[in-house]
């Protein structure tokens, strides 16, 4: 199955685009597809620990298992305001 | 309790919408908070910050902010406006009121609203030299 | 910290007071508070409220809590207006502003003031049936 | 020595008056005046327990000695807002 995956603020920097797609097999969760952008984009990893994630509009645990054609986006801390 | 919400490149003009206020004759309280770009950020001075935002989640993200803030007090009103691109030093990119009863719940509300805001909402700054 | 004091028969003019609002470049945060008229007063309804004060002492009182301000909090600037004499329902007889840094400081700071004006300054209500 | 009193809102209505003054002996205090008056406007001794007492503008205790020409003044708890 395909996914797509939007960057937001600075990880745009880390990964050097906006947007990218990722061939995943079926029953993959976000962490499975967050090791695969890990190997695909190193300066990324180093963001584990305050990364967010968000399928659609809605934040998502690690654990979430992806469907075919999810629109994932992953960013930074939020600093509204 | 009525919602707006806005996110907008524009100036957000304060006295309209002040001007604009409802409230109806049970209510005995309206809490403002303006949030003004300040010209230091971190070590040195910055004359903008430009704000990007995902902006389908910011909407969503607010309106389950609402949903919970209605739950928590006896609010009748809340109308929010977050400027995103540029904002200069010294404008507002963040204004919110709240209408209710009573000061406390004003406040109250008021003060969570902005502290969950800074925790959910996919909206991120860069600051401007 | 700038201090404006104004008690005053006249309506508040929220939206002008808002325009005239000076911040530095170092402050962030501006928190108001309008307390507006309530229809109903205790057990009925009302069509608006009688204010009385001790002119001098209001002065003397505010200007005591605006020194302690001062000395809790780092504010920039307070603005008060308080209407005396009749209010009518639905207009807003108490509007307060506090200008300071982050809005930790300009909440509590609010929030403490008028908790204390409610207890020191003289100024007394008579609900108008 | 004279003191003048002065009294504020519904204080009027249980005294009948806005204003008046007394003749008290030297070095008399607040506490002295209040019972004075109590003995004048029975109505305002009810309140004993929720009157503020300020001299000039600011607040006195009751064992505050008053001076020749204070002026003093009653109310009941405030309002503002």
């Amino acid at each position: 199955m395909k996914v797509s995956v939007q960057f937001y603020s600075y990880f745009k920097d880390l990964t050097g685009c906006d947007a990218v797609e990722e061939e995943l097999p079926e029953q993959s969760t976000i962490a499975d597809l967050v090791s695969r952008l890990f190997e695909r984009f190193p300066k990324l990893a180093a963001m584990k620990n305050s990364m967010l994630i968000a399928v659609g509009v809605d934040y998502q645990l690690r654990d979430y298992t992806l469907k075919d054609g999810d629109d994932v986006s992953l960013f930074p801390p939020v600093q509204g305001g | 309790m009525t919602r707006n919400l806005t996110i907008s490149p524009g100036p957000i003009d304060e006295a309209a919408l002040v001007s604009n206020r409802k409230m109806s004759a049970g209510m005995g309280a309206a809490v403002y908070f303006s949030g003004v770009v300040r010209g230091i950020e971190g070590e040195g001075a910055i004359s903008a910050i430009e704000y990007e935002c995902f902006h389908k989640m910011v909407e969503r993200q607010f309106h389950l902010l609402f949903d919970e803030l209605e739950k928590r007090w006896p609010i009748e009103a809340v109308r929010l406006v977050h400027r995103i691109g540029t904002v200069k030093v010294n404008e507002a990119s963040l204004w919110v009121e709240i209408i209710a009863p009573h000061r406390g719940e004003a406040f109250a509300a008021c003060q969570w609203l902005i502290d969950e805001m800074k925790r959910v909402v996919p909206i991120w700054k860069k600051p401007v030299p």
